[in-house]
């Protein structure tokens, strides 16, 4: 057969077919059935969620519209804010920071009450200019700390995910506890895998530990045994390996299965929750994480304060998604926290949004339970964060 | 004597009044807004320099965001850590951009091939790496902030509508730039040595130096644009300096049409629109359709223009209008149409 | 001195990667004039096929074997649905048409599979061999069986069959090899072809130590592109050599240098290369790919 | 001393040797000729004179100087034009800018003057224009001055590359084959045009396959053959050469 333009079209579209019937993402099984609040009606209050959904950072973007889609039918489904439906207007920033500029001001035009997202610090301190201008409520899923530091020049400026020196804290309570005071550090060379580095840097600076070696890699590495190796040469009593998926898995395996590295190994919260588990398979098996209580949402105790809200997420996510993500419950507790501060402020005004949201009093969230004040646009405390480990191919609460 | 001066000028006014006219078409269109404007013409700018290097010195630039990054850090660096005057600033920019282009040209025009293109690549490459980690200058993967608003006397550029106006007139200014470029000695050598290299030579135009003064000209378009970019975010970090970036200006020149420099900006509008155009059109006819959907039409899209426009949007609307003319029977000069289509690139 | 054996053995089993990435582009190159932006999107279709295919439940043979046609198929498509048509434009047209088509092509991918990466179980388990000192992990071992069996199949196919001598004819001077009835475009099919094929082979072999998602086709072609200039982009041997010697830089640049610059010190030898030796490093292979 | 002398010149391309111990002088106010079969080195001699082949050995001396070796450009630059056998015409230039390129070695405008249009531009395009008015009446083609030269019937095109060389007001032109695919006419309205350029004191060094052309209009002529000077001297005397009859007999007979 002679492959002409149109008989290679027909094959294409074959090929893709098939490829779609059998390579499919995992999907779980439907909707849960409506309960029987009352229908929301009136004019739609539009929240605008300008996410990482392709580009570097979109396994973090995946996680985020999954949790977005979700919030909005369980809140539409019970009833709305204020009795009027909530419409999401999701955008694609594809991780480029003049991208996710441009579609802060153009959320702002289709006339969003709040943003949530960017979704990675580069892409927030790259929009930080029309966040300002917008005048909006804004919560970015960023890492970095000058996100809402200083608050004063921050005033719309929000954000869910721990600092990462709360990270680095809620480690160094664990590494005491065993007796470690070197470690050696693998980051992910680029602003996430910074974030942490600069957080542990101050951590030696403060005195609390040494840094016996720091290694970076790139996020798309298929081998960083040369690091591993540098890192072990050090002598370090733990490792601690700050990434994301892939770069996280990889980074375990090639130290147990190559290296057979026998100190304890930290991660951090981005290290993905059962996709760590997947992509590592055995290897994952000893591995440290320190992580909010939403990876173990099925083993927090009744007497938690948290209890209730981490049932709520992590039922319905893992119902829907078959899996839990580590960067899910940001964008989760950034939705629940605009849905009370307008219920507070009892309009969709967004400067009326803005200062319910810094008057909010305590708000439980699956995150951790927030305490946002007008000194404070995040109001999280790293004792929210667990030790989590993983024994027999299943995250398990240490502490 | 009076009106010839003044009809050029008249002309320039009105392609800045189109600028304007800009703002209400994106206004009345839903799916853009005016910061789309300012992309547009930021892109159309650093976009410029690569069609006068694609299309005169007949080199592919594969890293040419390096110097839009030249340009936005060296703004950054010079109006956030030590208060330059962003015009200075801007010009450092440039001036830097010009040095680096000269010497990587000098470098490499001795070669042959599509050399120009990998060493561009690699050198983009490098400036990206460089960029996340030299942590002291640039700030690493974290970028660098607190860039403030482009002034001018008593002008300040703070919001969407001021700086796509500035970024327009700057647009023309380069395209004036480049016309008067290309109607006088140094240009009409800049496009003899596009068309044949031998010929140039002989009447006495040094082709390799030729070379690298354009891609050294076509560095300060992008350092230009890159400036006003830092002042217009506020905050830069190598993501928007890399290949994907680089990528982006190659395809806005190729779009648009290498043979006129009226390509970028045409090629800038038609990137930004399918971009824009694809968000806003795809979820509605598949429903649910995410940031995937948009990735496949915006590159099918590409691929669509350019097997039908191989000249790009310049030299296909040339080609239109020459076929036009010829229709009409108008014609008062004589339309080689097929030496325009047989014009290829070495 | 087992720890600079650790860089070279990791350094070996990603450049051979490289390697066999930077292949395809010198045969697109060779035969067609064009560099081709989708490479690495080939060994991305095949890594994620592979993956899809044994979920599906298929055994593993087959499932890597037609996970391999899958990325040989979107070369056939790519050439006669883009390149072919657009056959009479100008070169430059025609790369940026590749960056269309990689772009769709990742599109696509997202499409498909979505952005988590995904696993594939080593191809055989065990824990990695001692050499030396050095960790070499099993799979690293396939990843280096397999390339040496396609350097050798390549080596056959350019010397021992028509169409691949009718090829290398084409890579040396296209008009003449017009001249002597061989069909450019019919060339230019099976360079892609190839070309793709080649780079599903290192997809299937590489998933097992990394994992498989979408956006991996830009990274690994930019490597596999640098392999092939290193390489001096004439000779698919010097590709694979090229591969090598990158990949054993960037561990010992991680090793010695530092594991920021890595990657910039293997664009940084790239950027040497082409001052100092345009013609690659592999200068006398120049006139014969064997 | 002539103005142009090419002294034992040797060129060889993967050693075959394409010129082979070349000697040979241009003077001003002649039209000197180089003929010879097919293959016998007329253009690389033409290519080594001009710079865009560096001889293996031999030197090119200009006006005294030794310019062996040098860039195509600085040759020009020296006031040596030439033309080219296949031609090399601008894409979609007008015949006009074809002549105001050619002036491009007169002329100083900078990258910065030109975009800044400062006086010196305007100052420079007038005088290209006048200058390139003057020339294209003088060759005829006036009325298209304004045409892409790639419009032209081939014939003018071959004007539009003699134009261009003159144009740079050389002392020395370079002609390679300026009548192929010219009627006779137009051949022979180019030879006037030699001969009016030489007696105004141009040097004009032509490789001609037309022998009427050469036999009329030339004043001296160079027999190449398998890159060897078999003879040289005034038309009637080369005419009558033995040796050349034979290289051309040769020629017609295989």
């Amino acid at each position: 057969m002679k492959l002409t333009f149109w008989r290679t079209a027909a094959l294409v579209v074959a090929a893709l077919l098939f490829l779609a019937a059998c390579g499919g993402e995992e999907k779980a099984p439907g909707t849960p059935t409506p309960g029987g609040a009352r229908q929301p009606s009136g004019e739609p209050i539009k929240i605008g969620l300008n996410i990482e959904q392709s580009g570097s950072a979109s396994v973090q973007g995946e996680a985020y519209a999954r949790a977005a889609t979700l919030w909005a039918e369980k809140v539409n489904r019970e009833g709305g804010i204020l009795g009027r439906p909530v419409e999401l207007v999701i955008v694609d920033n594809k991780s480029d920071p003049t991208e996710a500029a441009v579609l802060t001001r153009r959320l702002v035009q289709q006339g969003v009450v709040a943003i949530v997202g960017p979704g990675t610090s580069p892409t927030t301190l790259a929009a930080m200019d029309a966040i300002l201008e917008s005048r909006v409520p804004v919560f970015s899923m960023g890492s970095a700390d000058q996100i809402v530091v200083p608050v004063q020049q921050r005033p719309n400026v929000f954000k869910t995910p721990f600092h990462a020196s709360q990270n680095v804290d809620a480690m160094l309570v664990d590494m005491k506890r065993r007796g470690i005071q070197r470690v050696g550090l693998l980051t992910v060379n680029n602003p996430y895998g910074e974030s942490g580095l600069a957080a542990w840097r101050a951590a030696e600076q403060r005195g609390e530990i040494q840094i016996v070696a720091a290694e970076k890699f790139e996020a798309n590495a298929t081998d960083v045994t040369p690091q591993l190796t540098r890192i072990m040469s050090a002598n370090p009593q733990a490792v601690v390996v700050w990434a994301i998926p892939p770069g996280a898995p990889l980074a375990r395996r090639n130290a147990v299965e190559n290296l057979r590295i026998n100190v304890p190994m930290y991660h951090d919260a981005g290290a993905g929750a059962e996709l760590f588990l997947r992509l590592a398979g055995q290897s994952a098996e000893g591995a440290f994480m320190v992580h909010p209580k939403t990876l173990v949402w099925d083993q927090i105790p009744q007497s938690d304060r948290q209890y209730q809200a981490l049932q709520e997420f992590g039922r319905l996510y893992t119902q829907r998604y078959g899996e839990m993500s580590g960067f899910a419950s940001y964008v989760w507790d950034a939705l629940g926290l605009l849905k009370a501060a307008i219920e507070k402020a009892g309009s969709t005004d967004p400067q009326a949004i803005t200062r319910a949201l810094e008057n909010l009093g305590e708000y439980v969230g699956a995150t951790g339970v927030f305490r946002m004040s007008p000194q404070d646009h995040l109001g999280l405390r790293s004792e929210d964060l667990v030790l989590v480990t993983i024994r027999g191919g299943k995250w398990q609460l240490v502490r | 004597m009076g009106l010839r001066r003044w009809a050029p000028l008249a002309l320039w006014a009105g392609a800045f009044g189109v600028g304007v006219l800009l703002m209400p078409i994106a206004d009345a269109l839903p799916f853009l807004t005016r910061a789309n404007l300012v992309v547009f013409a930021l892109h159309g700018i650093a976009a410029m320099g690569l069609t006068l290097v694609m299309g005169f010195a007949g080199q592919v630039s594969l890293g040419h965001a390096a110097f839009y990054g030249v340009g936005a850090y060296t703004t950054a660096l010079l109006t956030a850590k030590v208060d330059w005057h962003p015009l200075l600033a801007m010009a450092a920019g440039a001036v830097i951009a010009a040095v680096l282009a000269a010497l990587l040209g000098r470098i490499v025009f001795r070669l042959r091939g599509h050399f120009l293109a990998m060493a561009t690549l690699a050198f983009g490459l490098v400036f990206y790496v460089v960029m996340r980690s030299w942590d002291s200058l640039t700030g690493g993967n974290q970028g660098t902030g607190g860039i403030p608003d482009f002034t001018l006397g008593p002008l300040r550029f703070d919001s969407d509508t001021s700086m796509y106006l500035l970024a327009w007139a700057v647009l023309l200014l380069g395209l004036i730039a480049a016309r008067n470029l290309l109607s006088s000695r140094p240009g009409r050598a800049l496009v003899a040595m596009g068309s044949s290299e031998v010929a140039a030579a002989s009447v006495g135009i040094d082709v390799a130096r030729t070379k690298m003064a354009v891609f050294a000209l076509g560095a300060v378009y992008a350092s230009v644009a890159g400036s006003l970019y830092a002042h217009y975010v506020t905050y830069v970090s190598p993501e928007s300096f890399g290949l994907l970036p680089s990528l982006r200006f190659l395809v806005i020149s190729t779009v648009g049409g290498i043979d006129s420099v009226w390509g970028a900006p045409l090629g800038s509008a038609v990137v930004v629109l399918l971009t824009e155009g694809t968000r806003e059109l795809v979820p509605r006819f598949v429903s649910g359709a995410t940031g995937s959907y948009e990735i496949v039409a915006y590159g099918l899209a590409l691929v669509l223009v350019l097997l039908f426009l191989p000249r790009g949007l310049a030299g296909g609307a040339a080609l239109l209008v020459r076929r036009a003319a010829e229709w009409a029977g108008t014609r008062r000069q004589p339309a080689p149409t097929a030496a325009l289509e047989e014009v290829e690139l070495r | 001195m087992s720890e600079f054996l650790q860089f070279v053995a990791s350094g070996v089993g990603q450049g051979a990667i490289y390697g066999l990435v930077g292949v395809g582009f010198v045969i697109i190159y060779n035969v067609t004039g064009i560099i081709n932006f989708a490479q690495g999107h080939y060994l991305m279709l095949s890594a994620l096929a592979a993956v899809s295919l044994r979920e599906a439940g298929l055994p593993a043979v087959p499932a890597l074997l037609l996970a391999i046609v899958a990325g040989a198929l979107a070369g056939v498509a790519t050439d006669r649905l883009v390149i072919s048509p657009a056959r009479r434009h100008s070169t430059l047209t025609l790369i940026i048409l590749t960056v269309g088509v990689a772009i769709a092509v990742e599109g696509l991918a997202l499409l498909i599979w979505g952005v988590n990466p995904r696993r594939y179980a080593p191809f055989t388990a065990g824990p990695p061999l001692e050499v030396g000192g050095a960790a070499l992990s099993r799979q690293t071992l396939w990843v280096l069986a397999v390339t040496v069996a396609m350097a050798l199949a390549l080596w056959w196919f350019f010397q021992r069959t028509v169409v691949g001598k009718a090829m290398q004819a084409c890579a040396m001077n296209r008009d003449a090899a017009r001249l002597q009835a061989i069909n450019p475009a019919q060339m230019s099919l099976y360079a892609f072809t190839m070309a793709a094929a080649v780079a599903g082979v290192a997809g299937v072999v590489l998933v097992p130590i990394t994992s498989a998602y979408y956006d991996m086709g830009i990274p690994f072609g930019l490597k596999g592109f640098t392999a092939a200039v290193i390489g001096g982009l004439v000779s698919p041997f010097g590709a694979l050599a090229g591969g090598l010697l990158l990949g054993v830089a960037e561990a010992v640049a991680v090793g010695y240098v530092s594991s920021a610059m890595a990657e910039g010190v293997a664009f940084a030898v790239l950027a040497l290369m082409l001052v100092l030796r345009p013609e690659g490093l592999l200068a006398q292979v120049r006139t014969r790919w064997a | 001393m002539s103005l142009l002398q090419v002294e034992d010149v040797t060129v060889e391309f993967g050693g075959l040797r394409a010129l082979d111990g070349v000697s040979m002088g241009v003077d001003a106010g002649r039209v000197t000729a180089l003929i010879g079969p097919n293959g016998a080195g007329k253009t690389t001699l033409l290519n080594v004179v001009s710079g865009v082949l560096r001889p293996g050995r031999g030197r090119v001396r200009f006006r005294g100087r030794d310019v062996t070796g040098w860039p195509q450009h600085r040759v020009a630059g020296l006031g040596v034009a030439r033309t080219f056998q296949n031609l090399q015409l601008f894409g979609q230039m007008t015949v006009r800018e074809h002549l105001l390129v050619g002036r491009y070695r007169l002329t100083r405008t900078s990258f910065l003057e030109a975009v800044l249009r400062l006086p010196r531009h305007f100052r420079e395009e007038k005088e290209g224009r006048e200058a390139s008015d003057a020339l294209l009446s003088r060759l005829g083609l006036a009325d298209v001055a304004d045409w892409p030269a790639s419009a032209l019937p081939y014939g003018r095109q071959r004007l539009v590359e003699v134009g261009r060389a003159l144009a740079s007001e050389p002392s020395l032109l370079l002609l390679d084959e300026p009548t192929a695919g010219l009627s006779g006419a137009e051949a022979e309205e180019v030879g006037r045009l030699l001969r009016r350029l030489a007696a105004e004191g141009l040097a004009v060094l032509l490789v001609e396959h037309h022998m009427d052309l050469v036999m009329s209009y030339s004043d001296w002529v160079v027999v190449l053959d398998h890159g060897v000077v078999i003879a040289q001297g005034p038309p009637e005397q080369v005419q009558s050469d033995p040796q050349v009859i034979e290289a051309y007999l040769g020629e017609e007979a295989a």
